[in-house]
């Protein structure tokens, strides 16, 4: 094995662990940073074909690199739009999960109690 | 085949820069100004796409333009056939109706130099629109990774307008669907890239295996393509999303946004990968078709509100776009092989056209009576004539009855589908139509039944009523016009369409 | 020197496992992070002054410096945080 | 001959680190944890992106997933403190977790699949872009790349940040249009912070500026050096030594297009002369190339401090 | 010269892997922090080792940004783990404090 193939298994790696907390993470922030890993994991392979395809003088194909700077911006973008509806949607309901769930029981925007109390039991409460 | 800019390739540049100038602009001026200018370049972006139709029709061949004289697989070119011509025209048509209703809901108000809602608006269609067009003129993979980037990012703030906390939530989860998306789409343009050393479409089409690496990266892009089409079982995330926005978002984002991924599908599967395609992957793509027209539609008739049904008409809709895959590449003929192609493009922009409009009558339904519940809409028919008779002919277009360019598109992949000996597909398409007129009955029904005294209503703008009305006699007229260009969409696709057997 | 540069770049690596050796042998937090910022800048300079006879010219060599005060300055940061941290969780370890 | 070796056992090492914090990063309980890990994750994956070979993305990883990302995470963990609770007893069901597992796996096995299973020797562009790459005036291939040979993405990349400030700006609440960006920030004028904060900067600055001018012929650009001025700019805000401007202003809005729209006018002027669009004749590519990075570099620093300060909320007049 | 650097640079890895190992497992925010501390100074050692192996210039360049970060970074945690401890007086527009709740109540 040499490294860009450790790298790339490393990358495809990277990208199923992503993957999965993209799933399945409830929190919304864990799901922006489980897509990170994702497109790091992505990104690697990227620089794994660039490595392979050392050539002219050059340690890399520069075309893959120039894409894949492309890509972390465009990524980089993505993750401060999430993370500010995330924000924005925990401001107006106190919450950061993304199952309906969350927003039952909510009079108007009144946040859910703040004493740690479950939401669960107001939801019920004021559906009965 | 090395492409190199064809005569009136420019156009490309220039229908492209249209919209790209008019956001920035937006931005730069705000305010009032970004509608104006998003209302001044339509006019332009039409102008640009009958110019690519003319050059296209007196060349009868894809127009092709290098961008940067730098020729693939080092540069990226532009390239419209049939399939992207078709495609833009629509889209101008439907943007310029969304446009003129949204002025109404969208408009900067008096006093206030810039308002959030409207500007951002006005960007964002400008935004859609620029990235639409880049989905269909680009011949590069990776161009149209950023294309699909672009629509997610000038879709995802549509839908959380209004900054309610279930629209915020369905924005967030739309954003995070299309960001897997676009990264699935993005792992499998590196494959490529490792494997064939070109991110260009045709390029690759000619240097395509059937090999592993072919194999894998096509899979991950088709399964996050379709994730951002909402194709079943991945559509959890479009009917809060576009029943949640603003009536002319949700027509902007149900009857054109969804478009630009299914429109890379094609450009994947018959047109990038049609060498290596198998009939039996199409027929699996096919049947999530059909389980999308089947559980959408039955979901959607059991919606009470009815933007939630409009948009789970859109999840039952999305699965006849699927449909004309198996059709295409099991065809038995390249006749037959051509119908189907053309009847999934024609259904794609009957639906585009008669979405949009059903989507914007059901908003004035919501802004006239103050809610949507579909039980309590009687009386609406003589409140609203105009606004009914819209959402009833879109309705018509959606289910596919003549004159509407759906009963063509569904005639087609009806003939091809008998055509190919492959029956179970007329079964789908026959079912689907069915739940299809349950579901605008049933609305129509309610909506017809008079009340002993008048239905008391907000008075909506007649403007709005007859902008909707309009596109949907477009959309329920589609069937006589589509006659004359279905060899338009084929222009450009001759070796494409070969390559596909 | 050669020489110089391999003692001290030694040095410098030395103080690095002497940093991590203090970090998992000490009981709390405290004197965890005496250990880890003191060895660790201490192994850094001294890594960054070997390396400065290798440096292609002197805008390299500046530049390592610079990179060897930015260290310095951050951790100067990060420790106190680490304190605050520490006294706040109100735990000796 | 023990080099390769030597440096094997270096990429090994420094894969399995970043591996172990990914999935501690994954796994810890606090998204405060989570996201420390996270900026010890993007430094990791920047010394990986240089033992590939790649320098420049090097920079842009380092600058963009341990810096600003970081910064991004941490501010939205302080903030999201009272909903983690919440969040955390959500668990998933198993049938979901399966299929998740099950989708993670298939996704991981068919990228190592082609991974193992690419053509070798593997496919290139390298030669192709070296050769043509004077004709851009260039001596680093990837900013000829960037700037030339696929100058429409990079356009259409540029347009992307404005859709997303824009996007971020829209989740403003109404009455906040028009204010300032993010919350106010607290700092003792004489703390260790503010110290910092007026010492960092100009060195930053001059080193985001000389990425710039190297990045025609070695790693770096405007995009790198664009992001380090922001985040220069950010420290700033954070130590009430500056703040960030209302969003209403014209300069702003300025310069936040400036960057597409110096390339978009770049690429007509090309289209108007017969040179072709984003086509540069030979003899004024270079200048021209450093025209849009020098007003890239702008854009690009005032739109990623912009995009990470959020959306606006507070009143213009609600100064420092 | 370049295998006793690249050698080197192995050794800091592991030491920083070793250290890491043990501050990861926490038990609170103050060890988290310490690692991020020890992977930056660690990493940029490692960095400069390597780079210096392998005689390519923009290593230090690299080191630098990532330097430079790494003090941004510390202030980014700075700020944000100590949110609650602000002194009472600078607690009214103290950092988490949003003033958008308030005056969005002003007639």
């Amino acid at each position: 094995m040499n490294s860009a193939t450790w790298y790339g298994l490393l990358g495809a790696t990277l990208a199923g662990i992503g993957l999965y907390g993209l799933i399945v993470h409830p929190h919304v922030l864990r799901k922006i940073l489980s897509f990170n890993l994702l497109g790091s994991g992505v990104f690697l392979i990227a620089g794994v074909v660039a490595r392979r395809g050392a050539d002219a003088g050059l340690p890399g194909d520069p075309v893959l690199q120039g894409l894949v700077i492309t890509g972390i911006i465009v990524a980089f973008s993505a993750t401060a739009l999430a993370v500010a509806l995330l924000l924005r949607l925990a401001e107006t309901a106190n919450t950061a999960s993304l199952s309906p769930g969350a927003l039952e029981g909510r009079a108007g925007d009144a946040p859910l109690p703040a004493d740690g109390s479950d939401p669960g039991v107001a939801r019920r409460r004021e559906g009965s | 085949m090395q492409d190199v800019t064809t005569p009136g390739g420019h156009w490309l540049v220039l229908a492209l820069m249209v919209p790209v100038a008019g956001l920035l602009l937006a931005v730069l001026f705000g305010g009032r100004h970004a509608e104006r200018i998003a209302l001044a370049a339509l006019p332009l972006g039409a102008i640009a796409a009958l110019a690519i139709v003319m050059q296209m029709l007196s060349s009868g061949a894809a127009l092709v333009y290098c961008l940067g004289n730098w020729a693939p697989p080092l540069g990226i070119v532009l390239r419209a056939d049939g399939l992207s011509v078709a495609m833009m025209v629509t889209t101008v048509v439907v943007l310029t109706a969304i446009a003129l209703f949204a002025r109404i809901d969208f408009a900067t108000p008096r006093g206030a130099r810039e308002a959030r809602a409207p500007f951002v608006f006005w960007v964002m269609l400008l935004g859609v629109w620029a990235a639409l067009l880049v989905v269909f003129l680009a011949g590069d993979f990776f161009t149209l990774y950023v294309a699909l980037e672009l629509v997610a990012f000038a879709a995802v703030p549509l839908v959380s307008l209004d900054g309610r906390a279930e629209t915020l939530q369905a924005a967030l989860r739309y954003l995070l669907y299309a960001l897997a998306g676009s990264v699935l789409y993005l792992v499998g343009t590196v494959l490529i890239y490792g494997g064939y050393g070109t991110l260009d479409i045709a390029l690759l089409a000619d240097r395509l295996r059937a090999e592993p690496v072919a194999i894998v990266a096509v899979a991950l892009m088709t399964a996050g393509l379709l994730a951002k089409t909402a194709l079943f079982p991945l559509h959890l995330w479009l009917p809060p999303a576009h029943a949640g926005a603003p009536a002319a978002a949700s027509a902007l984002l149900s009857g054109l946004v969804i478009k630009g991924s299914f429109f890379l599908v094609i450009r994947l599967w018959l047109d990038a990968f049609g060498s290596v395609m198998t009939p039996a992957a199409a027929q699996l793509l096919a049947a999530l078709g059909a389980g999308a027209i089947v559980v959408g539609s039955v979901v959607a008739l059991q919606q009470a509100r009815l933007k939630l049904m409009v948009a789970y008409s859109t999840v039952a809709q999305i699965g006849y776009l699927f449909l004309m895959f198996p059709l295409v590449l099991g065809a038995a003929s390249a006749g037959a092989a051509a119908a189907a192609l053309a009847g999934g493009l024609l259904q794609a922009i009957s639906h585009a056209t008669a979405k949009a409009a059903m989507f914007m009558a059901a908003g004035l339904v919501y802004a006239a009576l103050g809610h949507d519940r579909v039980a309590d809409l009687r009386g609406a028919a003589r409140a609203l004539p105009l606004t009914i008779a819209a959402f009833a002919l879109s309705g018509i277009a959606l289910i596919g009855l003549p004159p509407a360019g759906g009963f063509l598109a569904k005639w087609l992949l009806l003939s091809s589908a008998l055509e190919s000996a492959q029956w179970w597909w007329v079964v789908v398409i026959a079912l689907g139509g069915l739940l299809t007129a349950a579901y605008v009955f049933l609305v129509l029904s309610k909506a017809l039944t008079t009340t002993a005294e008048p239905v008391v209503i907000t008075p909506v703008p007649r403007s709005s009523e007859v902008i909707v009305l309009a596109l949907a006699i477009v959309s329920a007229l589609l069937g006589v016009a589509a006659l004359a260009p279905l060899d338009l969409v084929l222009i450009g696709r001759d070796e494409v369409m070969s390559g596909a057997r | 020197m050669g020489y110089l540069s391999i003692t001290l770049i030694g040095a410098g690596v030395f103080f690095f496992i002497a940093g991590t050796v203090g970090l998992l042998r000490f009981p709390d937090t405290l004197s965890r992070l005496h250990a880890l910022t003191k060895a660790d800048n201490l192994g850094i300079g001294l890594i960054v002054l070997g390396l400065l006879p290798w440096a292609a010219d002197g805008m390299a060599a500046l530049k390592l410096v610079v990179v060897w005060g930015l260290i310095l300055l951050a951790s100067a940061t990060v420790s106190q945080l680490a304190g605050t941290a520490a006294r706040r969780e109100g735990r000796p370890r | 001959m023990n080099l390769v070796p030597l440096g094997l056992v270096l990429d090994i090492g420094l894969g399995l680190l970043a591996l172990a914090i990914a999935l501690f990063a994954l796994r810890t309980r606090t998204t405060y944890a989570a996201a420390v890990g996270f900026v010890a994750f993007g430094l990791l994956v920047a010394l990986a992106w240089f033992r590939l070979g790649a320098p420049d993305v090097a920079l842009t990883e380092a600058a963009i997933g341990g810096g600003l990302t970081g910064l991004l995470m941490l501010n939205a963990s302080a903030r999201l403190r009272a909903t983690e609770a919440a969040a955390e007893r959500e668990r998933p069901g198993v049938p979901l977790r399966l299929l998740a597992l099950l989708a993670a796996f298939a996704v991981a096995c068919g990228l190592a699949i082609a991974v193992l299973a690419f053509p070798t020797p593997a496919p290139t562009l390298a030669p192709l872009a070296v050769a043509n790459a004077p004709a851009t005036g260039l001596g680093n291939p990837v900013a000829a790349t960037l700037m030339a040979f696929r100058a429409t993405d990079t356009l259409l990349e540029k347009v992307v940040l404005v859709l997303a400030i824009v996007g971020v700006w829209s989740l403003a609440r109404d009455e906040r249009w028009g204010g300032r960006p993010g919350r106010r920030h607290a700092a003792d004028p004489n703390g260790v912070l503010v110290f910092f904060a007026r010492l960092l900067p100009p060195i930053g600055f001059v080193f985001g500026v000389y990425l710039l001018f190297v990045g025609a012929d070695l790693p770096g650009g405007a995009f790198q050096g664009g992001t380090i001025l922001a985040a220069m700019w950010l420290l700033a805000i954070m130590a009430r030594l500056a703040d960030t401007p209302t969003i209403d202003l014209r300069w702003l809005r300025f310069w936040l297009i400036a960057g597409p729209a110096a390339f978009l006018l770049v690429g007509l002027a090309g289209l108007a002369f017969g040179s072709g669009f984003l086509a540069y004749p030979e003899s004024l590519a270079k200048p021209i190339i450093l025209f849009v990075e020098v007003v890239k570099i702008v854009t690009v620093g005032v739109t990623l401090a912009l995009i990470v300060a959020g959306p606006p909320e507070r009143h213009g007049g609600e100064g420092r | 010269m370049s295998e006793f650097l690249l050698a080197s640079a192995v050794v800091v890895l592991v030491t920083v892997a070793a250290g890491l190992a043990r501050v990861l497992h926490g038990p609170g925010d103050a060890e988290r922090i310490m690692a991020a501390q020890l992977l930056g100074t660690g990493g940029v050692a490692a960095l400069l080792l390597f780079g210096a192996a392998s005689g390519s210039g923009s290593a230090v360049d690299l080191a630098l940004t990532l330097a430079l970060l790494a003090a941004f970074a510390a202030i980014a945690f700075f700020k944000k783990g100590s949110t609650r401890e602000l002194p009472g007086d600078d607690a009214p527009d103290g950092a988490g404090v949003d003033h958008g709740a308030t005056d969005g109540e002003r007639p």
